[in-house]
């Protein structure tokens, strides 16, 4: 019973749920009020996302008329929504939480994280908007392109973790972090580099980011997928991207550099952490370059990203 | 109640921006570009962004004296904007037609077709003059949330 | 988006609308778009979202008020406009604009040009997704538009044009603001210049993109700077000096690829050489009137009049009676000639690059269409 | 790479936004903005309303003498009327304070009233009008366009006939 | 780039038959520019042909009505004023080069081409109503400024590849240049009046 209650808590309040939500959303307030310190202007208030979220929720929802159905518009943000809720409960803070293993392991989580995609995908086709179609086609060239070498760089890790405690591979990311506090990140170790460059650029195309933010670009398919959604239905799709930057730079932290005192202080460290990455990882890419062409951002994953998430397998393969 | 009120206040902090051009000879919408989307006006610092989607739009800004072949499609994408929603003209055109009123092809002024909340005058206006008119679309999109 | 959703003739080839009110685009213009996949098939252009009627307005206004009306074509070019207008007229009445006023009317053209320049790279940039150098362009071509507040009193419509001569003048304050100005954009444009040169987002996508060859683009009869970056060596105030381009050291700028990057580039070598004219004009800038007598007499006639607008070649055909109204104003501007050249640059090109290669012969619509 | 130093000057230099809305704006003295008309030195040539490409002019005659309207919203600003103006009556400020609510919108107007007035010669009414004496030679002194000022144009003309008459 | 050739006068002449008047001037900076006024307007196409090789650039078409010759107003008033009413005869119409009478009815076609900075205006009268040969086989260009003049004069332009409207709505009733009088229906000039209505009434009001 009290095991339920616990997970309720970890889906919904505590590091999923609200918490994620609120911090989602700081973290989208940052990135937008550095971006503007970066490019010369004052910027949005920290809470920006906050109030448009609000704003969202005051606002007509409405259904366009091409719509291939509303139980499809309205229910894929909330699908999503969900998804990310139950993410975030799977990742673990170094020192101040981990999942219980029933909600599932890092696999479970890679699916889980192909949801967003998976969503603005169905909302493309369900809106019935030309753009969205392309959208739907570009997001699907787009995640074709990125899951490939993210599926190897957390083979790799697995794989790591798994022969360094004695086992094949493990797919349980406490233990992951486990390993590493013990035996020290995987960011320092020299072996593990070019699986940890292989998910730098996960992150961009993951969070749709520039030069990334191919399926949704504004100014060639306006705005894709979400062109259509109004009001709440959109706030959802807001609240769903806020979840999903929790998720993957949570991910990112888990599997690379789970490094923190315990207790209230890891917490701190954490958000830190994640702060930095979120500044460094995203707002400072998004600022200092253009978007590319699909077929552009296709051929550089297979190229780069592949490469060296191939070579990190081969040499966790390889050292053992 | 006094909740509610209290959001209210937290949402007209985000108010999202969508322009119209409805035949404009370019002035007011490079004007547009220009307030909207860079340092020196910075319109983000009131909450303001630009969306590429009518969907997403709270305050929309019109310009442009509603030429003849662009009215029905600029009257379709007005309704597609949720409500609630302000209405600005920005420029005279779409105000009382300007310059071009005498025209065959021109069926300014806009407020025959849609009902216009604030009018920015001017030709075009400058950045800090639709800065104001947005500001009071604002304080008429308060009342209306 | 909004307009008509009409789709999907096969799984593999759309026909997608842009237009007419789409956010890439400045102006309302509507293409429609064969595409299979992300590969345009072909493209056709419907007109006239801006038609205001404005040939036939003038017809219905007098001369003086002309001067103005033509200036509200477009106010991007919304010097060239009255500027030629006023050489048509100038020339049926056979005035003698004053030397200080033909000096004037090169400084406010030139000053549209950079602004207008600027612009069109700087929407380049936002197109390609690169928000900070967009931001940054129009930042620095925010001098340039204080600059036309501060000494036209407009940041669009200078108001500079009248018939015989120039309705502002340069004192030693305006003088001296403009020489400031100029100093503090001329580094910021040769920085502008080095990126767009260098940054690989740019190069990424503009390189080779919508080219349009040499004999493609003379037999659509290209103009401006779309003419220059695919190798055509012509310029009105080079081939047919007006004003006082024929005293001042002019640079004509070709390139030879014809793709998106050299139209941009040509671009901002212009708005260099714009700055430079500003310089020597204010250093060689005559004294004595800026204007003729109050407003000349314009007898029955017909006149031919071009300059060269920021986008290309700007025609205009003044023909008079007795009236004060004009009997026919005809005008041709640089967009009428280039859009059609749009059909060999976006053929074969991918989706994301309709807007960048549309965006790349800086259309002005609202200037076709009238 | 020399994006990046951009980026970095950013961040040194600091956000170049301006303070207004919450402060002060810059407006250059030769802003075109705002009409104002100055009734009194008006000639009542009415070639503003001439040379108003906007139709945003009118004089209209009434009881009380000659009324000027301007109407803000079409008014494009181009300052044609200030360029041709013989007396600059009609000038462009700098204000551009000028966004309105909709139920304003007719109220945009900057009025004039050229008021009639009694000839002091012959009595019959007149527009109290400035008289166009620029071309006038000698000029003359401010007392004596006063005088002029009073008369209605006939008795104007004649007035200055008797002027030139004198040695 | 060349310019207009010095021998252009006698070349026009051999390719139009029917007659040519031919003037040029040239301004201070060597730059032409001519007007050539065909008889026929079916010497077009021949003459656009020899332009063609000479490397000419077609930039601009106008098309033209003139006015009918206000002398019948003006002889009005003055006959009012003088009393030679009676003897005035209904006068024969001005005529065009060509002889197009130019009542009104007729239209004038220009056809401005460049010659690398030179500028060579080909004029053509043609009745309202009547045809013109589309030099879109000779000229690229010439397909919008064509298209153009159909829709705002009643006038086919013959073989053109795409005679659809070019910038004007459907719902514009077409050859809009040629309504002069009825107009002010179409035009919306009434809204200038109601406009100042309302401008003049709010301020007696407030």
């Amino acid at each position: 019973m009290t095991n339920q209650l616990a997970l309720l808590a970890a889906v919904f309040v505590f590091p999923g749920g609200l918490f994620a939500l609120l911090f989602g959303l700081a973290l989208k307030g940052a990135d937008r009020r550095v971006a503007a310190r970066l490019q010369g202007r004052v910027g949005p208030p920290l809470a920006q996302p906050f109030f448009d979220l609000v704003k969202l929720g005051f606002k007509r929802t409405m259904v366009p008329a091409t719509s291939a159905g509303q139980t499809l518009f309205l229910g894929a943000p909330l699908v999503g929504v969900v998804a990310m809720l139950v993410a975030a409960a799977l990742v673990p803070i170094a020192g101040v939480y981990a999942p219980q293993p029933i909600l599932g392991n890092l696999l479970v989580l890679l699916y889980l994280l192909m949801v967003p995609g998976v969503v603005l995908m169905v909302a493309g086709s369900a809106s019935g908007s030309p753009y969205g179609s392309i959208g739907f086609s570009r997001e699907m060239a787009l995640m074709l392109a990125y899951e490939g070498p993210l599926v190897l760089v957390v083979a790799a890790v697995a794989l790591r973790t798994g022969w360094g405690m004695g086992g094949t591979v493990t797919f349980s990311l406490s233990e992951i972090v486990e390993y590493q506090r013990t035996h020290g990140a995987f960011l320092l170790d020299p072996v593990m580099w070019p699986a940890v460059a292989a998910f730098v650029f996960f992150y961009p195309a993951n969070l749709g980011i520039v030069p990334f933010d191919i399926p949704e670009a504004e100014t060639e398919v306006l705005e894709g997928p979400l062109l259509e959604y109004s009001g709440p239905a959109l706030g959802l799709f807001k609240v769903m991207s806020a979840l999903k930057a929790v998720v993957v730079l949570g991910l990112g932290l888990a599997l690379f550099f789970p490094v923190a005192p315990n207790g209230i202080f890891g917490l701190v460290f954490w958000l830190v952490e994640m702060l930095v990455l979120m500044i460094l990882g995203v707002t400072v890419v998004r600022v200092s370059v253009g978007r590319m062409r699909i077929d552009q951002a296709f051929a550089f994953f297979l190229k780069w990203p592949l490469l060296f998430a191939a070579a990190s397998l081969a040499v966790v393969a390889v050292v053992g | 109640m006094n909740i509610i009120a209290d959001l209210k206040k937290v949402a007209t902090k985000s108010p999202w921006l969508y322009r119209i051009n409805a035949g404009s000879c370019n002035g007011c919408d490079v004007e547009l570009a220009t307030t909207a989307c860079i340092p020196r006006y910075d319109v983000e610092r009131l909450g303001c962004q630009y969306c590429g989607s009518p969907r997403h739009a709270d305050i929309v800004l019109i310009t442009g004296p509603l030429t003849a072949r662009v009215k029905d499609a600029v009257l379709r994408l007005w309704e597609e904007i949720p409500d609630p929603k302000v209405t600005v003209a920005v420029g005279v055109c779409p105000i009382s037609g300007g310059i071009f009123r005498e025209s065959y092809a021109v069926h300014a002024p806009i407020d025959r077709y849609l009902p216009v909340d604030v009018n920015v005058p001017g030709c075009p206006p400058r950045p800090q003059a639709i800065i104001e008119g947005v500001a009071k679309a604002i304080e008429l999109w308060r009342e209306k949330l | 988006m909004s307009s008509s959703h009409e789709t999907v003739a096969t799984p593999e080839t759309f026909t997608i609308p842009v237009g007419p009110l789409h956010v890439a685009l400045e102006e309302p213009m509507y293409f429609k778009i064969d595409v299979s996949g992300e590969t345009v098939n072909a493209v056709d252009i419907n007109a006239g979202h801006v038609h205001r009627g404005i040939e036939y307005l003038t017809t219905k206004r007098t001369i003086f008020q002309n001067v103005i009306l033509t200036e509200r074509i477009c106010s991007l070019c919304s010097n060239s406009h009255p500027e030629s207008f006023a050489m048509a007229a100038e020339t049926i009445a056979g005035l003698e604009v004053p030397e200080r006023a033909l000096y004037l009317r090169v400084i406010a053209g030139e000053v549209k040009r950079l602004a207008s320049n600027l612009f069109n790279v700087a929407i380049l940039a936002h197109l390609v997704g690169y928000e900070t150098l967009f931001m940054h362009v129009m930042e620095v071509r925010e001098i340039a538009q204080d600059i036309k507040e501060s000494v036209f009193g407009n940041r669009m419509d200078l108001g500079a044009m009248c018939i015989g001569g120039v309705r502002y003048d340069v004192d030693d304050e305006i003088a001296t603001l403009l020489t400031r100005e100029l100093d503090r954009i001329e580094p910021e444009v040769d920085r502008i210049i080095d990126t767009y040169r260098t940054n690989g987002s740019i190069l990424g996508r503009t390189r080779g993109v919508g080219v349009l060859k040499r004999e493609d683009a003379l037999a659509c009869g290209v103009v401006g700077p779309v003419a220059r970056a695919s190798g055509i060596d012509y310029d009105v105030r080079m081939v047919a000096p007006y004003a006082a381009y024929d005293r001042l050291p002019m640079t004509v700028h070709t390139l030879v690829d014809g793709d998106v990057w050299s139209r941009a580039m040509i671009r901002l070598a212009e708005a260099k050489t714009a700055i430079e004219l500003i310089r020597a004009c204010l250093r060689d800038l005559p004294g004595g009137p800026t204007h003729l007598d109050d407003r000349p007499d314009i007898p029955r006639g017909e006149a031919i009049a071009k300059v060269e607008a920021p986008r290309g070649e700007l025609v205009y055909y003044l023909k008079t009676n007795d009236n004060p109204e004009p009997e026919r104003v005809k005008w041709r501007v640089p967009t009428f000639m280039n859009w059609d050249a749009l059909k060999y640059m976006l053929t074969g090109a991918k989706i994301a690059d309709i807007a960048i290669i549309v965006n790349s012969i800086d259309p002005c619509v609202s200037c076709t269409e009238r | 790479m020399n994006f990046l130093s951009l980026l970095f000057r950013n961040l040194k230099n600091g956000p170049s936004t301006e303070a207004f809305p919450f402060g002060p704006a810059r407006t250059p003295a030769r802003f075109r903005g705002r009409i104002a008309f100055d009734a009194p030195s008006c000639e009542g040539c009415k070639l503003c309303e001439r040379v108003c490409p906007a139709n945003a002019i009118k004089f209209t005659k009434s009881a009380d003498g000659l009324a000027f309207d301007c109407w803000h919203d079409t008014c494009v600003f181009c300052g044609n009327c200030e360029f041709y103006c013989p007396t600059k009556s009609i000038r462009q400020t700098t204000d551009w304070h000028l966004a309105h609510t909709q139920a304003e919108k007719y109220t945009m107007v900057e009025h004039g009233l050229i008021p009639n007035m009694k000839c002091v010669e012959c009595g019959a009414t007149a527009l109290d009008t400035a008289p166009n004496v620029a071309k006038v030679k000698p000029a003359m002194a401010a007392e004596e366009v006063a005088e002029l000022r009073a008369r209605c144009p006939k008795c104007r003309a004649k007035f200055l006939k008797a002027r030139r008459a004198k040695p | 780039m060349t310019r207009l050739p010095e021998d252009i006068e006698s070349r026009l002449a051999a390719v139009a038959p029917a007659g040519v008047r031919f003037e040029k001037t040239t301004d201070g900076h060597g730059t032409t520019v001519a007007w050539l006024e065909l008889a026929d307007k079916d010497d077009l196409f021949p003459v656009g042909e020899l332009l063609k090789e000479i490397g000419a650039r077609l930039s601009m078409t106008t098309a033209s009505a003139p006015p009918a010759p206000e002398e019948e107003e003006e002889e009005e008033t003055e006959a009012a004023e003088g009393e030679e009413a009676a003897e005035t005869p209904e006068k024969a119409p001005k005529l065009s080069f060509g002889g197009t009478a130019l009542d009104g009815t007729a239209l004038e076609l220009a056809y401005h081409f460049d010659v690398g900075g030179d500028t060579l205006t080909v004029k053509a009268h043609v009745v309202q109503g009547g045809e013109i040969d589309s030099l879109t086989p000779l000229f690229r260009t010439a397909d919008w400024g064509e298209r153009e003049m159909m829709e705002l004069y009643s006038l086919t332009v013959r073989h053109h590849p795409d005679p659809r409207r070019l910038f004007i709505d459907q719902g514009i009733d077409p050859a809009v240049f040629e309504r002069l009088i009825p107009f002010s229906t179409l035009v919306n000039s009434a809204s200038t009046k109601g406009l100042w209505e309302k401008v003049l009434n709010k301020k007696g009001g407030a």
